[in-house]
């Protein structure tokens, strides 16, 4: 079956096409669908388009930052207001990539991609989606989890609050290539401070698990303290509780498991 | 097979080609315009060797779904010479013998010139950066970057 | 950056020319600035068809059934190839110089050999229908017990890999399992050497990972003739495989290539073409196989891995005395090269180093992975990193300096080579010299007055007496050691220089008979 | 978090050709009438330079300018047989089967050129400008284009040559492995400095030092693309590279060039870099090969690098931060070596 491509102006004929359409995918920037085009995948034979203004949408002016789905790294690398993004921005692909992959499509990339995925998480982000039923807002974390069953969906928007501080939200992705890499781990965190004191961590892992997970213990071992020395240390021995990390060809669960506390620590520490 | 009809520039000339369905920019370049200059290395957005400029930006032809550049401008390697007399970026890597087989060269032009674009005096990270989605097999990259400095060098002593 | 020493050697250099030395622009560059360069996917034919294979899922099953009838109905499909359609179905590169048996299928037939073999090709109008077609291929498949590492594979009892090497190894002189060097008395050395050390490498696979991903475009042409465009790096390879494997005259083929974009060792076992011509012939059109990144990295032929085995004796003050060495080459199911790389491997043996006592036996062992095959370096890569991480363990072991080690133990003009070979025009003092001055590594005076040109020779050129039969190895004397981590004090005193020439000087072994009977010099001679 | 850093060296000599099949390359040089030379070859040009490196021993051979020859490469109908571009040859067979047609064309045109001069060929030497000259008397001269268009169209002569370059193959013996491998043989040692983190096993390439010694470097540009491309390859495959990142269990085989490593261009360092030449007896102009053998030193040199650095020896490739973070755990901590 030849593919067809079918291109709507709203998000919502969109989303009806996509969930009434087992073979259906939605194509954002095409770093995804296309390559599995390209690779022979023939469980493909409708790509759907939208051209929805609204999911190109950036809405950084107030506390509640609004990523439209169809938002490329490139721009968010463009966008001032959003400077504590572009380390995660950055550390996708080369700038062809960033020109063309998008925060919605990112949100599909399994491992050792998603890089920016991991940092919408730290940011406890909320994803809106559209599908057969009508639009809702989902919780990032809860998202994820049922991300296999995600295809007939189509994500509109990305929302988070917008860290109180630019030292509040810190990002890292440990890659072996130097500068475009896949992930070996990405970590993000978030550490609202509260006079000297840590009120709401969130710690966000990239390949410690199939899917970007929260680091809780870690987030614990954080919580209620000052960031100092022992605080640091706590949460870099809790940081590989509760994670399920994989083979792949870049490291092994060993790897990364060794490691994943290393890197936190160093992050937490400013050291990377 | 059902066929959309598709317009754009491609470099600097108008053109109009049939597509079909799924039909991605590198095959639309190479096997229906006829446009060799872009490579295919992988087609997974991995190596660079597509690489193309639509409307100034650097993209993938080869991630690229060919009809969403309708109406778009795409500049490929085929068309950054002035005339007969070949860009500074050109002159440049062959001065530094920034290329062996040739093969990614027509996708690192495109990605340095996409970035000279932009940015006329670029740093060596600046460099090393524009240039880290392609892969290069045979130079080690170090000529590479060097013929981006030096056509960089270039165009700010003429400035 | 790059300097020229034009002052070391000068005496053997007539510098005075006019092209030769220059820093020339390459004849090929503004074609690949421009992006003109002509490589073969860059041929645009009218009509052409598009060729994928149904790879196996596979490291080693028995083929029960092909199915391929819903796959011949597919849309867009033109032909769909087996294996009863190829000519000669049956082939190994090298028996192109008449070196080892006919065994690898163009489409795997009965059983697949490795995860990846190609069982069926499709041509199509379209890649997509092509993708379409496969997805419409049944395969039963009786998976069997398969062997990935090379010692496993040569124990008894371990999956027969390929029928037609039954002990899972090349077979050398229609003998021996392996390819020997005898060189010396290793066992006799090894006994009464200060020091021994014994350790294992390994090296995995690599991937040549050009940039151009192997393929083919070939067209049927005037007069009964097909035109290929190929990325091969041999052409006269392809083209002598190509005519074997599709039993027509060479000169049915025309093909053109020239220009590739990366090779690297990738591009010499002629993957695409027979199956694209064979297409090309079956349809009448021009059919393209190109394979995609995937299938390049997974089911194109690596680099081969390599298992070595490295036992040295060296005595108090830095000289190795014995070397002894078992290699495996990892061949992947079928032989291509590797046969030939574990030649060149034990040539290369004990490295470029003078040691009067060396023994090597170096396997080319059958394992269902991706077959395997040249690679820049091949035969050598992964031994060099043996011999040389050998080298920093025991200059450790004994307290010398790396540097100063190698040059102690270099070979120089006159020695005479574990092949059997006098060295000539040998440079590895100087290149160790002079990597020392550039990199500001102190190294004593009287290294830095050693020659490749002095002192070589000699006794150095005698062949040492070889056992006919390897007799068991002597018990080693308590006081050697066989760690390196814990080096005994560093003995700063210079080592002796090399022994005096002695007269008369041996005789030299006798020149290679030429057109021996194991290797045919007529290249492209087919036996049929 | 500490980082050591190390130096460590490897020596290395490669074998220049594959004796062991037998190995013939042939090359065809002829002139079009207005002297210009296009060298017919079936040799693959895969990058490193084959075309440009036999061009210029053609017309030094000739004693013609370069820009007067052309080479035309790999059709199986105008291109005479090679066995292909692998094994180090390319420089070294094809190299000497160029200048074999092209001795052999130069005759002809020292003939013609005699001709039209008058005198004997032997009086005539080539300025390497395009003409033909008495010896010592430069203004008795001719172009080699009034040259092509008299041996064409005045003596009915062909300025043409054929050239072969066949090492016969050796024989091994079975029993000793007694052979003649190769012809010539080329050599390197590099020094490589590198920075081992001991918390995650990463190692940084600092810098290179090598020297080599190719025999003759015949176009130095072009040894320094194989020398600098080589040495990142070496790196490469030191460091990062396989396909079975789990060998031998054949599983979670990298798919494309995120899961393939290769250094990128913020992964490489500095490469200085010494040619030696010392010519081989029957190399073209000396020249051997340095297509291959550039990236064998590094892969030990690192290794041996990474012992200096933190006192573990890895001696399994590739060089993974998990294999020196394991070696490193294993051994209770890093252990640096004298400095060096």
């Amino acid at each position: 079956m030849p593919v067809t491509v079918k291109t709507f102006t709203s998000s919502g004929e969109a989303a009806a096409a996509l969930s009434s359409d087992r073979s259906a995918r939605y194509l954002g920037g095409g770093t995804l669908v296309m390559r599995a085009l390209n690779e022979g995948d023939v469980s493909i034979s409708t790509i759907v388009r939208a051209n929805d203004h609204a999911m190109m949408r950036i809405d950084a002016t107030g506390s509640r930052v609004t990523l439209g789905a169809g938002v490329t790294f490139a721009r968010i690398l463009a966008e001032r207001d959003l400077a504590f993004l572009h380390p995660p921005a950055r550390s996708i692909g080369g700038p062809a990539v960033r020109n063309m992959g998008t925060v919605g499509g990112n949100l599909f990339a399994s491992n050792p991609y998603g890089d920016f995925t991991v940092a919408m998480l730290a940011l406890d982000a909320t994803v809106s989606v559209q599908g057969g039923l009508g639009s809702r807002e989902v919780p990032i974390e809860e998202f994820l989890q049922s991300r296999e069953r995600q295809t007939g969906t189509l994500v509109l928007a990305i929302s988070f609050t917008k860290p109180a501080s630019a030292d509040a939200f810190r990002y890292c992705k440990i890659a072996r290539i130097k500068p475009k890499g896949g992930a070996v781990i990405t970590l993000a965190a978030y550490l609202p401070m509260n006079g000297s004191r840590i009120v709401g961590a969130r710690v966000a892992l990239g390949s410690m698990a199939p899917i970007p997970i929260r680091a809780r213990a870690a987030e614990r071992a954080l919580e209620g303290r000052s960031l100092d020395a022992s605080t640091i240390s706590a949460a870099a021995t809790a940081a590989v509780e509760g994670t399920s990390p994989g083979d792949n060809a870049l490291a092994s669960a060993w790897y990364r498991r060794e490691i994943v506390g290393v890197h936190l620590r160093r992050l937490l520490s400013g050291q990377e | 097979m059902a066929k959309t009809a598709l317009q754009f520039r491609h470099n600097g000339r108008d053109v109009a080609i049939f597509v079909d369905g799924g039909t991605n920019l590198l095959v639309a370049l190479r096997e229906l315009i006829g446009d060799m200059t872009p490579k295919f290395g992988c087609g997974q957005g991995g190596c660079g060797t597509c690489s193309v400029l639509i409307d100034g930006e650097l993209h993938l032809s080869c991630l690229t779904l060919a009809e969403t550049v309708a109406g778009r401008s795409v500049e490929t390697l085929d068309g950054i010479k002035d005339g007969p007399n070949l860009h500074p970026l050109q002159r440049a890597f062959a001065d530094n013998f920034a290329a062996q087989c040739g093969y990614c060269t027509p996708g690192m032009l495109m990605a340095a010139k996409a970035l000279l674009d932009r940015n006329s005096q670029p740093s060596r990270a600046e460099v090393v950066e524009a240039i880290s989605g392609n892969i290069c097999r045979c130079t080690g990259y170090e000529p590479i970057i060097n013929a981006v400095l030096a056509a960089a060098s270039v165009s700010r002593a003429r400035a | 950056m790059l300097e020229l020493r034009k002052d070391i050697f000068a005496d053997e250099r007539d510098d005075n020319l006019k092209e030769i030395g220059k820093g020339t622009q390459r004849q090929d560059m503004l074609g690949h600035v421009t992006g003109t360069s002509p490589y073969f996917d860059d041929h645009k034919l009218q009509g052409m068809l598009h060729l994928k294979v149904v790879r196996s899922a596979h490291s080693h099953a028995r083929l029960r059934r092909v199915d391929t009838s819903e796959a011949e109905r597919s849309q867009g499909v033109r032909r769909v190839i087996r294996g009863s359609d190829v000519p000669r179905n049956l082939n190994t590169l090298l028996s192109l110089i008449n070196f080892g048996k006919d065994d690898e299928p163009s489409l795997a037939v009965d059983k697949v050999r490795y995860k990846g073999e190609p069982i069926v090709a499709i041509v199509a109008e379209s890649p997509r229908e092509a993708y379409e077609a496969i997805a419409k291929v049944k395969i039963d498949y009786e998976p069997l017990p398969a062997v990935f590492d090379v010692e496993e594979a040569l124990k008894p009892g371990a999956p027969v890999v390929n029928e037609v090497y039954p002990k899972n190894t090349f077979t050398y002189y229609e003998t021996y399992d392996h390819q020997k060097l005898r060189f010396g008395d290793a066992d006799r050395a090894l006994a009464s050497a200060d020091h021994v050390l014994e350790q294992r490498y390994e090296m995995s696979p690599i991937e040549h990972a050009p940039t151009e991903t192997n393929g083919s475009i070939a067209a049927p042409d005037t007069n009964g003739r097909y035109i290929v465009y190929t990325s091969t790096q041999a052409l006269f390879f392809s083209v002598d495989t190509c005519a074997k494997i599709l039993d027509v005259p060479s000169n049915t083929f025309h093909f053109i290539g020239g220009t590739v974009g990366g090779g690297f060792g990738g591009k010499v076992d002629t993957l695409t073409e027979p199956l694209c011509i064979l297409g090309a012939m079956l349809t009448g059109r021009p059919v393209r196989y190109v394979f995609g990144r995937e299938e390049e990295m997974q089911y194109g032929p690596p680099r081969g891995a390599e298992r070595i085995y490295i036992k040295d004796g060296v005595t108090r003050d830095g000289r190795i005395v014995a070397r002894k060495i078992r290699a495996y080459f990892d061949s992947g199911a079928y032989t291509r090269l590797s046969s030939y790389a574990a030649v060149k491997c034990a040539a290369h043996l004990p490295g470029p180093y003078t040691i009067p006592n060396v023994y090597g036996d170096v396997y080319c062992v059958f394992t269902n992975r991706t077959p395997a095959t040249a690679m820049r370096g091949f035969g050598v890569t992964a031994m060099d990193f043996a011999i040389e991480c050998q080298m920093d363990k025991l200059a450790h072991l004994v307290g010398m300096d790396p540097m100063e080690f190698r040059i102690l133990n270099a070979y120089r003009d006159g020695d005479m080579k574990a092949h059997r070979r006098e060295a000539k025009n040998t440079a590895l003092i100087e290149c160790v010299q002079v990597a020392a001055e550039k990199a500001k590594w102190p190294i004593r005076e009287e290294f830095k007055r050693m020659s490749s040109r002095k002192d070589g020779g000699g006794a150095r050129a005698a062949v040492t007496p070889t056992p006919r039969e390897t007799h068991a190895p002597l018990a080693a004397p308590p006081q050697q050691r066989t760690t390196y981590d814990r080096p005994p004090v560093a003995t700063r005193e210079p080592p002796p220089p090399p022994p005096p020439p002695v007269s008369p000087p041996p005789s030299r072994p006798t020149a290679p008979s030429h057109g021996a009977t194991r290797f045919s010099s007529v290249f492209g001679t087919r036996r049929r | 978090m500490t980082r050591h850093r190390g130096r460590g060296i490897a020596s290395v000599n490669y074998p220049i050709g594959m004796n062991l099949g037998g190995d013939p390359s042939q090359a065809l040089v002829h002139s079009n009438p207005s002297g210009k030379f296009t060298v017919a070859l079936s040799s693959i040009d895969l990058g490193q330079g084959m075309k440009s490196v036999t061009r210029q021993i053609c017309a030094e051979t000739l004693g013609v300018p370069v820009e007067d020859v052309y080479v035309d490469t790999a059709d199986s109908d105008t291109g005479p047989h090679c066995m292909g571009s692998f094994a180090s040859r390319g420089t070294h067979r094809v190299g000497n089967a160029v200048m074999a047609a092209a001795r052999e064309a130069r005759g002809v045109m020292m003939e013609a050129a005699a001709e039209e001069l008058e005198v004997n060929a032997a009086d005539l030497e080539t300025d390497g400008r395009g003409n033909i000259h008495v010896k010592g008397a430069p203004h008795r001269s001719i172009s080699t284009k009034d040259v092509a268009i008299a041996a064409q169209f005045k003596q009915g002569k062909t300025i043409s040559g054929r050239g072969i370059f066949l090492v016969p193959l050796s024989d091994v013996d079975p029993e000793t492995g007694e052979m003649s491998p190769a012809t010539c043989y080329a050599h390197a040692c590099l020094v490589a400095e590198v920075e081992v983190d001991d918390e995650t096993g990463e190692v940084a390439m600092v810098r290179m030092d090598s020297a080599y010694e190719l025999g003759r470097a015949l176009n130095p540009r072009l040894v320094e693309q194989q020398l600098v491309g080589g040495a990142w390859m070496g790196v490469s495959h030191a460091l990062y590279e396989t396909p079975e990142p789990y060998y031998p269990d054949p599983v979670h085989g990298p798919r494309d060039f995120v899961e393939y490593l290769m250094p990128g261009p913020g992964d490489i360092c500095p490469h200085d870099i010494a040619v030696l030449e010392r010519p081989a007896p029957d190399g073209p102009f000396g020249a051997k090969g340095p297509g291959e053998m550039c990236a064998n030193p590094v892969l030990p040199a690192v290794a041996n690098a990474i012992f200096n650095a933190v006192g573990v020896r890895i001696d399994d490739l590739p060089i993974t931060p998990e294999k020196v973070l394991r070696a490193i755990k294993a051994q209770g901590g890093a252990r640096p070596q004298a400095r060096r």
